[in-house]
Parts: C-alpha cells; structure tokens; sequence
C-alpha cells in the first residue's frame, strides 16, 4: 500500500482511539485499554519473532513479571507512586529477559522455542507454588499508582478513561520507537540476525550481543504491559506468566503478520475483539473462533498486516482486466 | 530421426509481475546431448525449471514423449525419465551420503537399472569414502558429486545438468565431461547448462542461446564453436 | 526410602517414561520427521481417547475398538492434511502454529457436542486386568507393563521406518526440500499426506491405549500437548531414539521429583529440559 | 419499577474441564426460578451469561462484562476458586449482590467475606474437616495427604489434618503434585511404604477418576482406606469403572437423601434435562432460592440491599440437602453427609458432622 | 620484504576420524594473491573456515599482524580485517543486493547505539555499499531482491559483499565458480587491482584464472600441502599434475 495511504490510514485509527472515552461507555473503554495493553505486548514480541527471529515461547514472563512487581513493590495501604514504580516494573522485567536471555540465546529455532518456555514455566511455578505473589490465588492491587509529582497532578489512573489515554500514550510511545529503533542500523542488524545469522557473524557483528539486547528490550516493554495490565484490573495471578498467556501474544503476532507492528497492533485488536464479540453471541464461541484462525490462515498469507496490499493488487488486477 | 522426448512449444514464464520466459520453444531427441547457453540471469534454470512443473509456466506447452504434460505435478513429469541436477546442489543435508543416493533409486522408464549405487560409487570413488557422512558436511565438490550420482541413480532417459560442474577440480572436471560422452552413448539424452563454453560445444550435438527468455540460436554446436563473433555478441566473451 | 521402595520407583520412572514416549510418538513423526509444528496433537491423542470410550461401549472390547479406530484415524488424518496442512508446506512455519491452535478449540467444541463434558471410564481389557504384587501392600497393574511393551515395539518400528526405509528416507528429505524431492520422481504431497495420516493414528492409538488407565476428560489433550513437544525437543528433532530417551530421562526427572523435591515437583520437567538444552543446545540426539 | 425485571448475571465455565459443572448450576438456577412460573417476588429474570473459561487471568474482566457493562443486578458464579476470588472483587467495589454457587476458597467467607457476598456451597474446609473427624472416628492414627498444589486441594488439606489431629491422630506426610497432572505411582509407591491407617485426598473430574482407578490397581485399596471429599467420587464414579465401589467420602450432599425436598427437586431436574442432578446442581437451585428469599423480603424491590441482605442472612433454605442457614460470614450451616460408593451413585450412610460452620476466620463485616 | 598479514602454523583438523587438514601452514602478505588449489575434499574450504574463524582448529595458531588470533570468533577476526566469501552462496535473500552490501559495509562501523539514526541516512556506508555491487557487476541490479537473483548474479552479491566489509586480508572461497566468462573475466581484473593493497586467499578451480592472478601457489591433498611455490612451479610440478590438474593440461599449455 502507498505508505502516505497507510500514514493516513493510522492517524485516523489513532484519532478514533482517542476519541472512544468520550462516546464509549466505561466498560468498553476498559475494554479497549486491554486491548491496547495487549498491542503493546504483542509488539514487544514481534520485535523478537518478526524482526530478529527469534520465537520466543515464555513472553508472558515478563510480562507477568511487572505485573507482579506493580503490586509486590506498592505499598500496602497506599497507592504508589507512579514515576517510581513503573521504572521499577519494567527495569525487573528488563534483568529478568536480560538474565534469562544470557542462557536461551545460546539455542536456536525450535531449541530456542522450548527454552524460552522452560524459563517461563519455572517464573511461573514459582510464582505458583511458593507465597511470594499469593500463590495459586494471586495477589490484589488495591490502589492504582498515583501520578502526582512535585505536588502536580497530571492525571487520575482512579479514572478510567485517564488510565486508558495514558495507555494509548504508552502505546504509540512504544511503535514510534520501534519503528525508530528498526530504521536505525542497530535495527537493521536484527533483520540481518533473522535472515542470516551466520553471514551477520562472519562479517563482523557481535549478533549475540544484538539479540541480548533485542532480548531485553522486548522483556522491558512485555513488562510495560504487564505493568499497565496490573493497574488496570488490579490483580495478578501466575496465569499471567503461563504457557497459555504466551501462546495467546504469539499468536496475535503470527495472525497480524509477523514483521509488522501495525499488524501485531491488529493482531492484538482482532483476536481478542472477536472473541469479545463471539463469546457474547454463544457459549460454543471456541468454534467459531477457531473457524476463524482456521479460514484466516488458509485465505490470509501473510496475516492481517498483508491484507491491504493484497486488496489493491486484487482492486489492480481488477482495473487492468477491466 | 528419433524420438522427441522433451518439448516445449510458446513457454512463458513469470516472477510475480517479471516477464521471464517469453515464448521459448524448445525440443531434445532420445540420445541427443544439448548446450543450453546465455549469460547470468538469462533465464537458463527458469525454461528448465517451467518444463520441470518446478514452475508453472503461464503460457505454452509441454509435453514428454509426446504426453503433454503441461501443468501436471513434477514427480509426474519427472517419472517420464528425467533427471535434474539442479545448480547450487540441492542435496539433502540431514540424509546421509547413502541414503541422498539410495531414497532416489528406480528403474528408468524400460525397467533396467544400468546405474546401481555401486556403479555411482565406482564414477565417485570419494563419495564411497564418505558413505556414511551427513550431505551437509560434505565439501563442495562431493556435494556436486552426490548431486550427479543421485540423478543417476534414477536411471533417466533425459539427463537435465544445470551447472553441473560447479565446484569441481580439474581433473573431476574431465573426468565428468568424459562421463557425459559415455551417457550419450548409452542413448541418453543430456541438457547441459554450464559456463564453460568451449567444453560444452565440445560434447553437445546441439546448442541453444538465451538472451533475456528468448532463444536466439539454436542449431549445431560446430557453428557456435566456429563463430567466435556469435559467443561474443551473446554470451559475452 | 529403602532399597525396594527405590527399586520400586525406579520401574515407576521407566514405565511413565515408556508411556510419555507412546504419548509423544505421532507427534516424533509428524513434528520431529515432517517438521510440521502441530499443536492439535493433544486433540487427536484425546480423540483417540473418547474414541476408545465411545467404540468400547458399543463393542465392549478395547482390541476390536483399537481395530477399527485405526483405519479411522488414518482416513480423519489423511482427510485433515488434504484440506489443510497441504497449504501450509511453503509457507512461514509459525503458520501452522496458528492453523492447528485454530483446531484445537474446534475439536474442544465439537467434543463437548457430541459426547459432551462427562468424565467417562474406558474398562481395562479383561486378560490385562489383574495385578502383580510387588511388596505387602503394592501391587503393579499388568496392563501398565503391556502398555510399556507396545510402546517399546512402536519405538523400534518407528525407528526402522524412519531410519532404515527409503520412507523414512524420503520423508525426511521432504522435511528439507519438497521441490528437489518432486524433482526425483517422488510423490512428495501423497507421501506426506500418508506420513501425517500415521502421525495422526499414532496419537490416537496413544489415546486409546491410554484410555483405561487415564480416563476419557474434557481437555485431556492439553495436557499430554507440551510434554510431547519437550520430549521431541529435547530428545533431539527427528532421532527417534532421542525421544526414547527423552521420554525416559522427563519419567525419571518426575518420578523422582516428587520424591526429593516435593515442594518443586512442577518445575523440574522444565529443569532438565533447560539444563539438556543449556547443554546440548540441539537435543540429546543431535539429527544425523 | 416492579415492570422491569431482575438482571442475573451467569458466569459460568461453559467450556472446558468444568463445563458440566458449569451447566448443571446454571440448569438448576433456571429450574427453580421456572418453578416459581418465571418470576421471583413479581419480577421476571433476565439472564446475562459470560463463559468464564476457568481463567482467572480474564475473571476481573468478564465479571466487568456482566457488573459494569450489563448492570447486573445479581452476580452469580462460579467453579473456579480463583476466578471466584476475582469476582468478588468486582462485586464488592460496586456493592453488586454476589452469589457463589460453587468455588469453596475458604477466603470467600473469611477474609474477603463481604456484605454483599453470599455462598450456597460450602468451604474447602467444610467437607475435609468433617471427613476428618469421621476418619479419627473410625479408628485411624495415622494418616497420609495427597492433593493438587493449588489453593482448593491445600484448603482441604488443612480442614483434613485440622479435625484428624484435634481427634488425636497424626498426618505423617502431606504430599502435592502440580495441578492437573494425572501420573500419582511415585505417590502410591510412596504410600505404600509409609503404611499409613488412612489416607486422604483431593481430587476432582478427570484426574479424581484416574486417581481412584490407579489407587485400586495399585492394591492399595484393600488395605489403606482411602477417604475424600466428596468431589472426588461426584460425576466420576462411572469413568472409574469399580475402582470407585465403597470409597468413602464426605459432602454437604448425598444420592438418595430420604427428604420430600429432594425427591421433588430430582425428579424435576430429571425431568427438564434428562439426566439426575449432582451437587452442583443443588447449589444452583439453592443460590436461586436464597435470592428468592432476599427478594421475598423486599417485595422485589433490589435498592433496599441492607434489608435485602438481612433477610438472606437469616434465611433458612430448604435445600435438597437438608435445611441449612448462613453464617455469619455467609456461608451455609450445613450437615456433612459420610457417603459410600455404591455402582454410580453415594449414598449417605450418616452424618459426619451435624450443622457444620466453618469457623469464618478473618472475616470483618 | 612484504608485510605479512596473516599467518597459519600447523593448522590441523579433525572430523571424526578424518583429518580434513594435516599441519597446514600458510601466510598471506599484502600485495600478494595467494591460491590455494586441491581437488575435492582436500580441505581448502576447511582450511578457510579455520582461518576465518567458522571453525575452530584442532591444533595449530593463527596470527594475524603478529597478534595470536587463534581464540578470536569469527566476528572478532571479520571485525580487525579478515573478511571472506563462501564457496555456497551466503546472503541475505530476502534484503535486496543493495541491503545486503549495505549491511556488510555498516559492520565497519556499526554505530549500535545511534538507535534514532536512519541507517539510510549513514551515506559513508551507504556509498560503501553501492561502489562494492558497482565492483562486482551488480550496480543495475541494486534494487532486486538478492532470493531473486539469479544464481550466477548471487554469486556476484557474495563477492560484492566481501568487498563492502574492506577487509584487509581477503578469503575467497570459489568467487568464480557460477559466474559466466564475462563476469569471470571481470572478476580476474578486479582481483588483480585488489591484490595491490591486500592479502588474497584465493580458492578455485578455474585454472585459467588462477593462474592469471596467482602470485604464490599451495596445493592441498587430502589436508596436507603437497607442494607450495610459484605459479609456474607449481603447473610443471608432476605430482600437482598427477593429484590435480591432470596430465594432458601441462602438456597442452
Ligand atoms: N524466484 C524468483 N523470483 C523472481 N525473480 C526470479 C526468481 N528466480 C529467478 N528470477 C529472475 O529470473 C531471471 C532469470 O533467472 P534464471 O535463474 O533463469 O537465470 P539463469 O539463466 O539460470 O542464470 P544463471 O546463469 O545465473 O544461473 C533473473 O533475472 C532472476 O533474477
Ligand atoms: N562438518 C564436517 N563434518 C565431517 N566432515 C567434514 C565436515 N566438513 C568437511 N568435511 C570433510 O572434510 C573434507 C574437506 O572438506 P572441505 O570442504 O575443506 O574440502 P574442499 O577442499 O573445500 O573441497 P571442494 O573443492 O570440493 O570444495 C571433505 O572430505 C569433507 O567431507
Ligand atoms: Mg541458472
Ligand atoms: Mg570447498
């Protein structure tokens, strides 16, 4: 698709997410902070699997990580303060995947899939069987962070259409810097990484180094999510560090087509838009979802993301038989 | 004259939206050996690959002893008595040396089994002292080797080399250009695709140039040989 | 623990690792041999499964149930890679992934239409059914030790299949090249379609050997899909061996993992599939 | 006002490993309410339903669906201890009327007992402790516990070894296995070697089936008495084939309890669905009725909670259980059957623990 | 005396019971094309990969200016000037010809952290990226996607590539096998102004063009050096003619 088109088309995606709080209702607004919290994480994973190839099995780890931090590191009886806890969040989600990565990346393709998901099992027995996040149970927040600062306060998360703008702030924050951070050489190294790891070695990249770094950002950012996904449902359960949770985000990414980060946004809005949709229409929803992703990967190569170009060429194609 | 055993009448090929092929006829008689010529990216290995099925040709026809065949599968095609020695190898690097050499084997099209895995052995003596190496770790030239010998093992009527040479030491190198005359007598038919020109000239009969997926001469391989000006204008030299 | 009890779960380890390996067995053909990323293995090892359960209750007989299961299986296979995976071959990997989480929520619902959401009991086949005493108060059930023996012999038929007949051959060359393998005369989509078909078969033969001493359950299949993969995985992708293996060392690290570490049962599959890996990066049996 | 009817919001497992369970609470829920010819104190019902998957990483969500979203007067639900804790949450923070028909988290009813929250089940605690009771009762010194590494099966656990221990008995090992692994022979080996009097599980569904049936193969059944609450021989005692014949077992409810309520009751949910109901099925009828009695006391006026409240708090319930009232926390006062296994059925064979409360610990209301 | 850039002592490797080389040494000095002919499965890729650092060396040393290089891994050696081609084409298919020199001439200097950067907008490496396909014969094809290619042009793209890193020492693996005669004969000339101002290693089996270019000559037989000298030593050596170039090509030329 002409890129001016497609420019366009995200500034009107993005003018109508900012307006939904004023039309929709609280739920729905809700509703769609989950989604764009899920954007974000799916984003964070298509910068492993999309760009550097590497299929991470275990994302929900981080994410599920900062969640637990948002509450473990929040005082009891008081909200926390912002500014300070999220850098918190985040920076453990961040040593988390940058530990954790030190040991997967030394494996590769399905070796490396398995792995990722092995670490993300242990978090999450850990999480599970011991005390630490409340166990089986999971752990309440009672208080959503405070954002006061200096005496200021610049908006209320206790309300949720606030909560919400400050997640699609959180959101385009993060896919403009992606895209910046995927123009730029470093980014370019991790293309270079998925298509050929061996010819980026032998011509002088330290690609270990790049997909440690890759690596730790995404965890960071999955951390974001899990962050702002705490704070808005106020509860944590090690189900969100579990094999279910990452399987979930990767297949938002493989559905909007890997590679592409309005597509993992899409991703992230299709599946779980439709199984909001289809759960409300019928209790043998499952059915019809799976119809869905069974129909989409037949008919849609490429995923979501692949779409628009499909139709013009079809609409081209159309023209010139015309 | 005998048998047409490949033909290809009017192929065009295409690349999503680039026009490869365009219009190439082509023909190879039972026994005969064929130089197939052009520079790099002249559409060599795609007027292959369309007869192969390995590409669907939008336009044109194919047929094998006289079957058309035009969009069928490949094994179909192939099953005729072809055998492909693609370039750039094609091995299979999780199959041992053996087993890229036995999964093939079959009896040609008349039921005989002239190559055996023991004759193949025999032209590849290196191959036997790596028998039970994965493909993937053989060097280069071994790997061309099984290559060959894994077409052979097909017992083909129609011997379809392109680059078959790539790779190879000098002294292989003769001898492979030895045992392609040796196919030829058995009646083989070969198409050669190779860019070293005066060897080619040498055993074909018969030679074909392609210049951007056309063919721009196809006649006997003495004139090309004779006709410095024709190399030059066409192939570059 | 004394010397008999130890003995005692020793035989426990290798019969569930015997068992995990039966589990496993269509997904080493179909993932570990075709390459195929299939995460509806649980499904079909849980159609087995049910349909043990709904065959024996007409039949009355688990043999005769596994008889005509099979064939089914095999055509349910065939039918499945001929209308979907077929497309799927030249395509990302990940694709797959995404088509065959499709089919598992689509066998989940159309399991509970049709035979619902009941908890079934499938009979121990009566010339299997009794036990052999083992100390004064534990006593093994025949039908475990026959189930590991079934298993042993798949293994040893997979491993000839795979490794020694130009099948095997064949479809491994498939997994790398489709093209090259047409090339060669060989019908690359009939033989996968055939291969896959089998994989699918195995899985439910799994599930209705199983069947009787697991019970029939609503989302059985989840349960059995990720320990199949760790056991494909780490055994090395494609050695059939290295499953076996697998199967044994994942037996030993539950079994005795609940001995000694009670507290982190649930960790230590996930342990030692990190540690083999950390190890050897490709698999206990790296391919050949 | 009285025009409008009363919004019920389901939430249920409708797929997945609880998804019996999930329909036979929802069936008797409508059962009752159709018995009182579809309206309950002159206000029809209207349902809202919500498949809560089993999954507690989406409860707080889904219960927005039916609390926020739809407005549900009522919040009705669920299996799953978790996502019930969830739930709770959601209805405390907006003072909806919740009722749990199910989930036995002891929390429930202890410290995050609410006003406005009320269970027609029963405590993990409940069932184990009078099983408990029962076992030192019947002898035993020694026991040995087995259950899922989750928060209902440790709860149980702790009910067990709570009444076994006050009898002067003694749990010699507390064994876990992660949830829901089904492979238990290193446990029975284990077992086997200690040689305990009696031993003491918690299982339920598949695994509850599997478990049974491994136990007797295993020849531990002869000779170690296995005892549980009751969900491990519920809706499992077919798939066990006769692995599960006179296994011993306490509940709040029993197959064929000599009570007019029950015949009554099973006879119509026989007759509506076409197949026996289970326990899970009273604790819907039951959730339907303590509504019923709330509203009964309002005249079908919801916006008067306190009296609402009241009323249901002191409310007796004529259960096909046998009669029970609420605790103080909120949770039923209700006899403990002993059951034994007989084909697919448990029938009582006495009571366990009579008028039994669970002791509510933490709760501040 | 030339300057000596690179140098193997004893290198030796096994594979299992094979020794794909035996003792090997080597040294490549700057201004100087260095050939190294074997037949098949003598070990000369072997022989690369262990001084390119691909494959670690079951004994022997590497130094590279008189530095002990033998622990450095392959990126390390590609990044002090050890640049090579593979004998099978290693390139990124799915970037176009441009992208893939480009990626190749970023690694001098990789600027990593500069991440609000357009790498585009980097012209020092961009400019890099195109004078090396313009080297190699691809400049009209910078734009095509390098999997489309075909295989006599993604033969070109890999020695472009090696071009774009400007290493110091050059390791070419075959460059000539796939190209036809004019791009060959193109490639001769480019390596003859190359050789001015680095060390070659030059692997093939093109004789005509080995023995254009070639200023020194080993030939490796089963691993071991069977003979080491200057091009015109080596064609008249018997056992070279016997092991490898066959008898009737000394008598012809
Ligand atoms: N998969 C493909 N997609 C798009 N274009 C392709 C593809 N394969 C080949 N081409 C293009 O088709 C043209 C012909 O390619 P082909 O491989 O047939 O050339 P060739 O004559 O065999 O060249 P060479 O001697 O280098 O092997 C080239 O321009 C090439 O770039
Ligand atoms: N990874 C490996 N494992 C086992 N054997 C190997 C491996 N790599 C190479 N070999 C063997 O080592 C020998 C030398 O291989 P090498 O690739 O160095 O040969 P080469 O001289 O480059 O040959 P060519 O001219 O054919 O490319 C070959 O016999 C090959 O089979
Ligand atoms: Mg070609
Ligand atoms: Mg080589």
């Amino acid at each position: 698709m002409n890129s001016r088109v497609s420019t366009f088309f995200k500034l009107a995606v993005l003018l109508g997410l900012a307006g939904f709080p004023f039309f929709g209702s609280v739920f729905y607004t809700e509703v769609l902070a989950k989604i764009l919290i899920l954007a974000i994480f799916a984003m964070s994973l298509d910068l492993l699997v999309g760009f550097t190839g590497l299929v991470s099995f275990g994302h929900a780890a981080y994410f599920g990580i900062a969640a637990y931090m948002a509450v473990l590191l929040a005082p009891q009886s008081e909200a926390a303060s912002l500014w300070i806890i999220l850098p918190l969040a985040v920076l453990c989600a961040g040593i988390a995947a940058f530990v954790i990565g030190i040991f997967v990346l030394r494996t590769k393709g399905i070796y490396f899939i398995m792995v990722t998901l092995a670490f993300s099992q242990m978090a999450y027995f850990i999480f599970h069987d011991t005390k630490l996040g409340g166990g089986s149970d999971g752990i309440y927040l009672d208080y959503r962070p405070d954002a006061t600062i200096a005496g200021f306060t610049p908006f209320d998360f206790n309300q949720t259409s606030h909560l919400y703008f400050f997640v699609l702030a959180a959101l385009v924050a993060v896919y403009v810097f992606l895209t910046l951070l995927l123009r730029s050489p470093f980014g370019r190294v991790l293309v270079g990484i998925r298509s050929n790891e061996h010819r980026m070695l032998s011509l002088g990249y330290a690609t270990f180094r790049y997909k440690l770094a890759a690596f730790t950002i995404a965890g960071a950012l999955a951390g974001l999510a899990g962050f702002l996904y705490a704070v808005l449902f106020g509860f944590v359960t090690p189900e969100y560090l579990s094999w279910h949770k990452s399987g979930d985000v990767l297949l938002m990414v493989i559905l909007g087509g890997m590679g592409n980060l309005a597509g993992a946004v899409a991703g992230a809005f299709v599946l779980t838009g439709l199984q909001e949709v289809f759960a409300d229409w019928t209790k043998h929803w499952q059915l019809l979802m799976g119809g869905v992703i069974v129909l989409a990967v037949l008919f849609m190569p490429g995923g979501l993301a692949a779409l628009p170009g499909r139709i013009v060429a079809r609409l081209r194609k159309g023209e010139n038989n015309g | 004259m005998s048998e047409v055993l490949l033909e290809a009448r009017g192929l065009h090929t295409y690349y999503g939206l680039s026009h490869i092929l365009r219009g190439v006829d082509f023909t190879i008689r039972k026994g005969e050996a064929l130089g197939l010529m052009g520079r790099n990216g002249m559409g060599k290995t795609t007027l292959i690959r369309s007869m192969l099925g390995l590409v669907k040709p939008a336009g044109g026809s194919v047929s094998v002893r006289g079957v058309n065949v035009t969009g069928a599968p490949t094994y179909r095609i192939v099953r005729h008595g072809l055998a492909y020695v693609p370039e750039g190898r094609g091995i299979f690097p999780n199959l041992s040396v053996r087993e890229n050499l036995l999964m093939s084997a079959r009896a040609g099209v008349d039921g005989q089994r002239a190559w055996t895995f023991e004759r193949v052995l025999e032209l590849f003596p290196r191959l036997a002292e790596r028998i039970n190496n994965g493909g993937g770790q053989l060097s280069g030239g071994e790997q061309q080797m099984l290559t060959i010998g894994r077409a052979l093992m097909t017992n083909p009527d129609l011997l379809i080399l392109d680059e078959a040479t790539e790779g190879l030491a000098p002294l292989l190198m003769k001898e492979i250009w030895r045992v392609i005359g040796e196919i030829q007598k058995s009646d083989i038919a070969t198409v050669i695709v190779d860019k070293n020109h005066s060897a080619v000239t040498a055993v074909t009969d018969r030679s074909m140039i392609l210049v951007k997926g056309q063919v721009v001469f196809d006649g006997p391989s003495a004139e090309v040989r004779g006709d410095p000006e024709l190399i030059q204008r066409h192939l570059g030299v | 623990m004394d010397f008999t009890t130890f003995l005692i779960q020793l035989l426990n380890a290798v019969q569930y690792g015997l068992l995990l390996f039966l589990v496993a067995s269509g997904l080493t053909l179909v993932f570990g041999i075709m390459g195929i990323i299939n995460l509806a293995h649980g499904s079909f090892y849980m159609l087995g499964a049910y349909m043990a359960f709904v065959l024996t209750s007409m039949t009355g007989n688990l043999l005769l149930t596994i008889l005509i299961g099979i064939p089914l299986a095999l055509a349910f296979g065939a039918a499945l890679e001929a209308l979907l995976f077929t497309h799927l071959y030249k395509r990302n990997h990940l694709d797959q992934v995404l088509l065959t989480y499709g089919l598992i929520l689509i066998f989940e619902e159309l399991r509970s239409l049709t035979v619902g959401d009941d908890v079934h009991g499938v009979p121990v086949p009566e010339m299997f059914s009794m036990s052999i005493p083992l100390s004064d108060t534990l006593s093994y059930p025949v039908y475990r030790l026959v189930i590991s023996a079934v298993c042993l012999l798949l293994a040893l038929g997979l491993y000839l299949l795979i490794q020694r007949t130009r099948l095997g051959m064949m479809i491994r060359a498939g997994s790398h090249d489709r093209d090259m393998v047409q090339a060669l005369g060989i019908n690359i989509n009939g033989l996968y379609r055939t291969v896959f078909a089998i994989g699918v078969a195995l899985a439910a033969l799994a599930g209705m050997l199983a069947a009787p001493i697991s019970s029939v359950y609503p989302g059985m299949g989840g349960g059995v899909l990720i320990i199949s993969f760790v056991i494909v995985v780490i055994g090395g992708i494609g050695s059939v061996w290295g499953a076996l293996v697998a199967a044994l060392v994942i037996g030993f690290a539950d079994t005795f993992g609940k001995v000694f570490m009670p507290d982190m049962a649930g960790l230590t599959v996930y342990l030692v599939m990190a540690l083999v890996l950390l190890w050897r990066p490709e698999g206990i049996f790296r391919k050949g | 006002q009285a025009a409008d009817p009363i919004k019920v919001g389901m939430m249920l497992p409708a797929t997945g490993t609880y998804a019996k369970l999930g329909s036979a609470i929802d069936n008797a829920f409508k059962l009752y309410v159709e018995e009182q010819g579809g309206t309950l104190a002159g206000r029809s019902i209207e349902y809202h339903a919500v498949d809560d998957e089993s999954d507690p990483a989406k409860a707080t969500e889904n219960a927005n669906r039916l609390v926020v979203r739809d407005g549900v007067d009522v919040l009705v639900g669920t299996v799953h201890s978790g996502v019930a804790l969830a739930m709770a949450r959601v209805a405390k923070q907006r003072d909806t009327l919740f009722l749990v028909p199910n989930a036995g988290a002891d929390d429930l009813t202890r410290a995050q007992c609410s006003p406005n929250l009320f269970r027609t089940s029963f405590t993990n605690w409940q069932p184990a402790y009078a099983m408990g009771k029962a076992a030192t009762g019947m002898g035993h010194k020694t026991a040995v516990t087995l259950t899922w590494k989750y928060a209902a099966g440790l709860e149980a656990v702790n009910g067990f070894k709570q009444a076994f221990e006050e009898g002067g008995g003694k749990v010699v090992k507390e064994l876990t296995t992660p949830f829901p692994g089904v492979e238990f022979q290193s446990f029975l080996t284990e077992i086997a070697a200690l040689k305990p009097d009696a031993v003491y599980v918690f299982f339920a569904g598949g695994g509850a089936a599997k478990f049974a049936k491994d136990y007797a193969a295993a020849g531990l059944k002869d000779s170690v008495p296995l005892y549980s609450s009751g969900f491990l021989t519920d809706g499992t005692l077919g798939a066990m084939g006769g692995a599960g014949e006179g296994l011993i077992t306490a509940l709040h409810y029993a197959d064929g309890l000599d009570n007019a309520k029950d015949k009554a009751f099973r006879a119509a949910y026989q007759a509506k669905y076409g197949m026996p109901p289970d326990v899970y099925a009273v604790q819907g009828y039951d959730a339907a009725q303590l509504l019923h009695a709330g509203l009964k006391a309002v005249g079908g006026d919801m916006s008067k909670k306190a009296e609402m409240r009241a009323a249901m708090r002191s409310a007796t319930i004529e259960s096909p259980r046998g009669n029970f009232t609420l605790s103080s926390s909120h949770n039923p006062v209700q006899d403990i059957y002993l059951r034994k296994a007989s084909g697919e059925e448990n029938p009582s064979t006495g009571i366990a623990a009579k008028a039994l409360a669970d002791p509510g610990t933490g709760c501040k209301m | 005396m030339a300057e000596i850039l690179l140098k193997a002592d004893g290198l030796t490797r096994h594979f299992g019971g094979l020794a794909a080389n035996q003792d090997v040494s080597l040294s490549l000095e700057r201004g100087v094309l260095h050939a190294l002919l074997g037949p098949n499965g003598a070990g000369k890729s072997t022989c690369i990969n262990m001084l390119s650092g691909d494959l670690p060396p079951t004994a022997g040393r590497i130094h590279y200016c008189s530095k002990d290089i033998t622990r450095l891994s392959a990126y390390q050696r590609s990044r002090i000037g050890i640049g090579r081609s593979y004998q099978r084409t290693n390139i990124f298919t799915q970037f176009s010809a441009l992208e893939n020199c480009r990626l190749a001439a970023q690694s001098r200097h990789p600027r990593p952290w500069r991440i609000f950067t357009d790498a585009l907008s980097l012209t020092d490496t961009l400019e890099r990226a195109r004078a090396a396909l313009v080297e190699a014969g691809l400049g009209a094809r910078a734009s095509v996607i390098a999997g489309t290619l075909s295989h006599g042009e993604q033969r070109q793209l890999e020695i472009a590539m090696v071009l774009a890193t400007d290493a110091q020492v050059l390791l070419l693996d075959e460059p000539l096998a796939g190209m036809g005669s004019n791009e060959s004969a193109q490639m001769v000339e480019l390596l003859n102004e190359l050789k001015k101002t680095r060390a070659i290693l030059l692997v093939e089996h093109d004789m005509d063009a080995v023995f254009a270019v070639a200023d020194r000559v080993t030939v490796l037989v089963n691993g071991q050096v069977l003979e080491s000298g200057s091009p015109e030593q080596i064609r008249n050596s018997a056992e070279v003619q016997e092991a490898y170039l066959g008898v009737e090509e000394a008598v012809h030329v």
